[in-house]
């Protein structure tokens, strides 16, 4: 078996994940099972919504730590390759921010990779994030949610 | 050549910069020619600092030499 | 909100898991996270690789019983949308066989049903396989695995 | 009009069809008109009968009437 194919991108610009999932895909034929997952800027409604979201990375930590996070991912699981693309900079609604691919012989090893990275990225990576609303930019803070999502693993 | 501190998050609004170029010293006397306004905010228990890229278990002892980087780090917010 | 949308096919012809997965996105701009899982025919080599592999179906059961998983998968996680694609017939080395998406406001929720709906899918989906190798057809039984995987539900 | 049996799986090769139209009566009396050898097949204990779509418990009394589509289904191998 060839080493497992690993792909980790910080992106500035829009990307397509269906293109992503596609080449991904067909760089992977001999794996069985491919999970995906896509985190976007929600579409909402009402005078609360968010109208933009600014991702701020460090370039010193922030690329780094996600190589990081996918060589731990490979290291756990068994899979024929990984991709974990993230976004930073102004984002609006509907934009992709965070894709994940993991391909596996087996089924779940590919859903535990794919979880695993997200649960990490979310609470682990070296973004800082602000939300643009009617009433203006405002700072997000960490979600104790994030912090639960780790205690998993 | 200086030494450079970079602010994260919501410390680049309050420090109304990113980076800031420094004279090398010890932390505490960098700090202490700051806005005290920013000093106060930058020395928060929730604030990380990284030295180059790596992350410090705390800022005792740092002293910043020519071209050190030295970023802080609030509480990051999730992707 | 509106009533999840639901969406579930059972196909004879190939299909383009991207295509679908960029329609799917494009259908759910209310939705933060989307998790897919693609199930395609390995690409394997060697005397024992798999040349082609057969899903037969029952009309009468098999797209009756997938619309019902799919239900169940609705009630038990709050969704914004589910798609499941399966195909059956003659299917070739790296073709798609099986395409689940889910979206949801909470990635939890998504990776969950994703998740639920493949491990029903694969065990208990009204499908009867054979695959073809250099020493022709032989029907395939079930896998231990299949069960152990419906007791983590 | 005819009752129909259907062959799922290895039970269509062993049939040699996956359809099979039968005169409609007692479910004993219908596989005892059919090849022994495929009978005792659909008889085996892993093997689940639908009527019309629909799974039964055993087929103790089951009897068919015109137009009643009977299933044979081997275990299920996964998509």
């Amino acid at each position: 078996m060839a080493p497992a194919k690993t792909d980790v991108r910080l992106l500035g610009e829009v990307f397509s994940p269906s293109d992503e999932m596609a080449a991904f895909t067909a760089a992977h034929p001999e794996a069985g099972g491919i999970v995906t997952f896509l985190g976007q800027v929600r579409c909402e409604s009402g005078p609360g919504a968010v109208e933009a979201l600014e991702l701020k990375q460090y370039a010193a930590m922030t690329l780094p730590g996600m190589e990081a996070l996918a060589a731990a991912t490979r290291a756990r699981w068994v899979l024929d390759g990984l991709l974990i693309i993230h976004r930073h900079g102004v984002m609006h609604p509907g934009d992709p921010i965070v894709f994940v691919a993991a391909a596996a012989r087996h089924r779940r090893d590919a859903f535990a990779a794919a979880d695993f990275a997200m649960d990490h990225l979310k609470s682990q990576s070296w973004f800082w994030k602000r939300e643009k609303t009617a009433t203006g930019w405002r700072w997000i803070e960490p979600r104790p949610d994030d912090h639960r999502d780790l205690l998993r693993w | 050549m200086a030494a450079k501190l970079v602010f994260l998050g919501r410390l680049e609004d309050i420090a109304g910069t990113s980076e800031l170029a420094v004279v090398p010293g010890p932390l505490e006397q960098v700090l202490a020619a700051l806005d005290p306004a920013l000093a106060v905010q930058l020395l928060g228990e929730r604030v990380r600092m990284a030295l180059n890229g790596a992350l410090l278990g705390d800022g005792g002892g740092v002293v910043l030499v020519e071209g050190d980087e030295l970023a802080f780090l609030p509480p990051v917010s999730g992707g």
